[in-house]
């Protein structure tokens, strides 16, 4: 049974300098309240794990939170570049970054035998790509029966996992839907705790007016025994979305090249809108 | 068709590479002019075509262009959503797509793909977005399209980092690497189409837009680029794919108060 | 898109003898009429592909269609011993069956593995049990990462996959829900067609009284193009179930126990039931 | 309890072994005397323990007892269904499972299991259903509960096959075979309760049934069996433990015109 917590208090009881965190979510569900709250925190060498780094990355990668991290796309989806990212990767600012770059195929299976419980994956990936020459955990593995090779990751692992849902019940159990992405295996390739925020905590997720998903909505149900802490935080995901309750703030997205381009105009939105304790609010 | 106006390259980049997309062919879109591409064609001669999205949709059906690969407009009226993980698992790397559209920051003469870094990796000039879906895309679709702007920065002698595999080294390279799909059939840039030769696999000019002087191709050609003897002459957009195409975006620029960018 | 066609034409058309054939479906949506009509057009030499035989494969095995199975628990659930296999095993009768013996977990991963185009699958299973003595597809993989050493299985690729489901629309997508199964990965995996017979077919699944899951169930959809044909055939789970149109038939998993215990009543049930060309207009 | 008939012996072991489940517990449970026992937990002490199937669902609630262990009555009312190569892959393996119970045909003394064959595997006197589940739930539960009616025939000096690895050969067996659990913690039978020594890992009679002479049960294991210095006499079922089985067994007998049988 998860503990029912405020942002702050769940993200200062789980989340520690130098952890392996993962915030997942694929374009959907991002959890940048989160993020921030990790920010405003002030928490040092993390290795971020993510799929898209998205701005929720480029945002505690340009705050200096993070010395390393795993990913597989890094741009601002649909706009450019994340400039953060970047200058941490071309120049060093605020610190350098290392990266551990991935394909997606090869992280989305890295993610599933991290759920599995499974030391590596195994995928047709990779092949004559110079990135197994970058990145030392792309390896080979021959298949015992047919003697192709193919490629093998280890299992992603991080100690936290933070994702943000649709909903949670008042018994702990969490539920998102949509476009679900990696959550639930990021979830449960966890090692130490789960973090969820959510739009909202209802009474049961089957009583008559609750949102739910479409006929041809995806579905993530995580039961109570699997998260260790849920925060109702409706709009967690801003500027990213949770189907049924906001929409994806494009303008935003839009908007944030000209923010995160300068480190100056970075720094003043950060502080105004992350780091002042007035922003801990939202 | 008097009431438009001339169409810019990248309307006919994506109006060449809508029609290369056959009625009925399932198609693995990035965001960008792939996803304008597949959803022109869908609008046009490939009703049937189905458009699925790496962040896990089958068969999505937007009315507007997606700014992003994940938007609610994508699971919306999809005849399915699945979790990424089944989607590399079971769809691209189970061999259902048939065709993969991929753009890139460079691409060299065998169709491979750099979009990881220009300059060196461990102290590059630009750093890219990375690899993405891309190179297991370009293993494990029946066939590939890449679709760029043509430059001779883009079409390059040598790629700084290959992120993605087209035809390898040449004849025989997919093969020795176990990729399963036919790999690159095409690479449409606004100024014409380049295919792989049959025999040597290396991109030939075999088709330039109306109006483009296939000298001017060869120059913004980063190699000296083979043309075909049969060089085709391609036919311009139609008015009725223009307007199709107009409508999208200006639809797209109302629902999301911005304009759907190139990846 | 599938074909819709009558059942009888359907199996004509794709099962052919010397196939391997997987009829899935977990307890829930079991393909009893597709087996039947397997049965009557008498087809020899199949190797049986299903986690739990179940009695599907009992008559088939008893009816002498099958050469060889490939299974991980064979037994009637909650009755007791499929009688027919254990004749077939036991006796020789009315031909060998040859075994393919796993773990439920093991097969689990070999579906997913030959859905996703891989050639094996890895899982940490068979250790210290004489299962691999018996099976020389049980074989061992070493982690490049951890030096590990876990069991790996061949993928299972069979000719035909046929399923049950609980509804196709008129664009060919099928439905299921409740228990799902192994059913979509089982489609996935098949090299040369998927056969579905389903409850219903319905304009589209999100129209206004089309019955549909509940809030908790799992869903599975497969799109048109990974099916290849689709014959309404209601009730034909029986006596096994399909949720929101049947309830599964317990008195009859019961009574099969005597059936099936003695060969002659068995032909008797088999000639009155399935073989008689009569039986095929079920 | 004067209103009650005496307990079967059936009626004790699920008893004996429903008071093995703590509350909150995350149970795999087969069916038959497995599944009785965790619903009988469920409606006593334990309300909540987590019923899960290897059909996929997770968190069931049935009112009746399934037959099978894929009954539309256990997805009615779950936390959540889940795919089957998803419960053995995610939930399974992925070491979620606090407790798995297991029945066998036979038990050895170091809590390993057959349910393959009785008999020569090519040419078996019996030919039982096989691995279902079992080899991997003993693998990564946390740890396992066997369940078994007691006879010299199913425990046994010698497995005819090993099916499922309980203890192995003994201290150290599981860490070098890579077994993540605990192993079996307990054998729960109509007789009384064995439980591995901490130290040789050899299941040892701990507790008995009331009622149950502890010579009785020597004489019923088929290998020298050792008894602990302080055998518990393990107290009989309450009446209220009674009466909720009881009433369990005939709603499921109503709603499926059947009784429900052990596996």
């Amino acid at each position: 049974m998860p503990a029912f917590l405020p942002l702050r208090d769940a993200v200062a009881a789980h989340v520690r300098d130098g952890d392996v965190v993962a915030l997942e979510g694929f374009t959907h569900l991002i959890p940048h309240a989160a993020g921030h709250e990790i920010a405003r925190q002030g928490r040092r060498d993390l290795t971020l794990v993510r799929m898209t780094p998205d701005l929720v990355y480029d945002q505690l990668i340009g705050a200096g939170c993070a010395r390393r991290l795993v990913f597989s796309w890094g741009g601002n989806p649909g706009v450019g570049s994340l400039h953060r990212l970047r200058d941490a990767v071309e120049h060093g600012w605020p610190r350098p970054l290392e990266l551990e770059e991935h394909s997606h195929a090869a992280m989305a299976a890295a993610w599933a035998a991290g759920a599995s419980g499974l030391p590596f994956a195994v995928l047709r990936g990779y092949a004559g790509t110079d990135l197994p020459t970058h990145n030392p955990t792309v390896r080979r593995v021959t298949c015992p029966f047919t003697g192709e090779s193919l490629a093998a990751v280890p299992a992603l692992r991080p100690d936290v996992t933070v994702i943000h849902a649709q909903q949670a019940d008042r018994a702990g159990n969490v539920r998102l839907w949509g476009i679900v992405g990696v959550q639930k295996e990021a979830v449960l390739a966890a090692r130490r705790a789960a973090l969820v925020t959510v739009e909202e905590v209802v009474d049961d997720f089957d009583a008559p007016g609750v949102r739910g998903p479409g006929a041809r909505d995806a579905v993530a149900i995580l039961p109570s025994f699997v998260v260790h802490a849920i925060s109702e935080v409706p709009g967690g995901a801003h500027p990213s979305y949770a189907a049924g309750y906001t929409t994806r703030d494009n303008a935003f997205y839009a908007a944030w090249d000209a923010i995160a381009r300068d480190r100056e105009r970075f720094r003043t939105w950060m502080d105004a809108h992350v780091l002042r304790p007035e922003a801990a609010g939202v | 068709m008097s009431e438009f106006s001339h169409p810019t390259p990248t309307e006919v980049l994506t109006v060449a590479a809508a029609r290369a997309i056959r009625d009925g062919a399932v198609c693995f879109v990035g965001i960008g002019l792939p996803s304008a591409t597949a959803n022109l064609a869908r609008r046009t001669h490939a009703p049937g075509a189905v458009l699925v999205y790496e962040s896990g949709v089958i068969g999505a059906r937007p009315d507007v262009l997606p700014l992003s690969i994940g938007d609610g407009e994508l699971a919306e009226r999809a005849t399915a959503v699945v979790g990424v993980p089944e989607m590399f698992a079971y769809w691209l790397q189970g061999g259902r797509i048939d065709v993969g559209f991929l753009g890139a920051a460079q691409v060299d003469r065998f169709a491979n793909l750099n979009s990881t870094v220009i300059g060196d990796y461990d102290r590059p000039t630009t750093r890219l977005p990375g690899a993405g879906g891309a190179p297991e895309i370009a293993a494990a679709a029946r066939e590939t399209i890449v679709v760029v702007r043509h430059s001779p920065r883009v079409l390059v002698e040598r790629l700084d980092f290959v992120t993605t595999v087209g035809h390898g080294d040449g004849p025989g390279a997919r093969a020795r690497l176990g990729l399963t799909g036919r790999g690159p059939s095409a690479v449409i840039t606004d100024l014409g189409v380049l295919r792989p030769d049959p025999a040597t696999c290396e991109l030939t000019l075999t088709g330039v837009h109306d109006g483009v002087d296939p000298d001017a191709v060869v120059r913004a050609t980063g190699w000296p680029l083979r043309v075909a003897t049969d060089l085709a002459f391609l036919p311009p957009p139609t008015a009725h794919e223009l307007a199709v195409l107009r409508d999208l975006h200006a639809r797209t620029a109302a629902a999301h108060g911005v304009a759907a960018m190139g990846a």
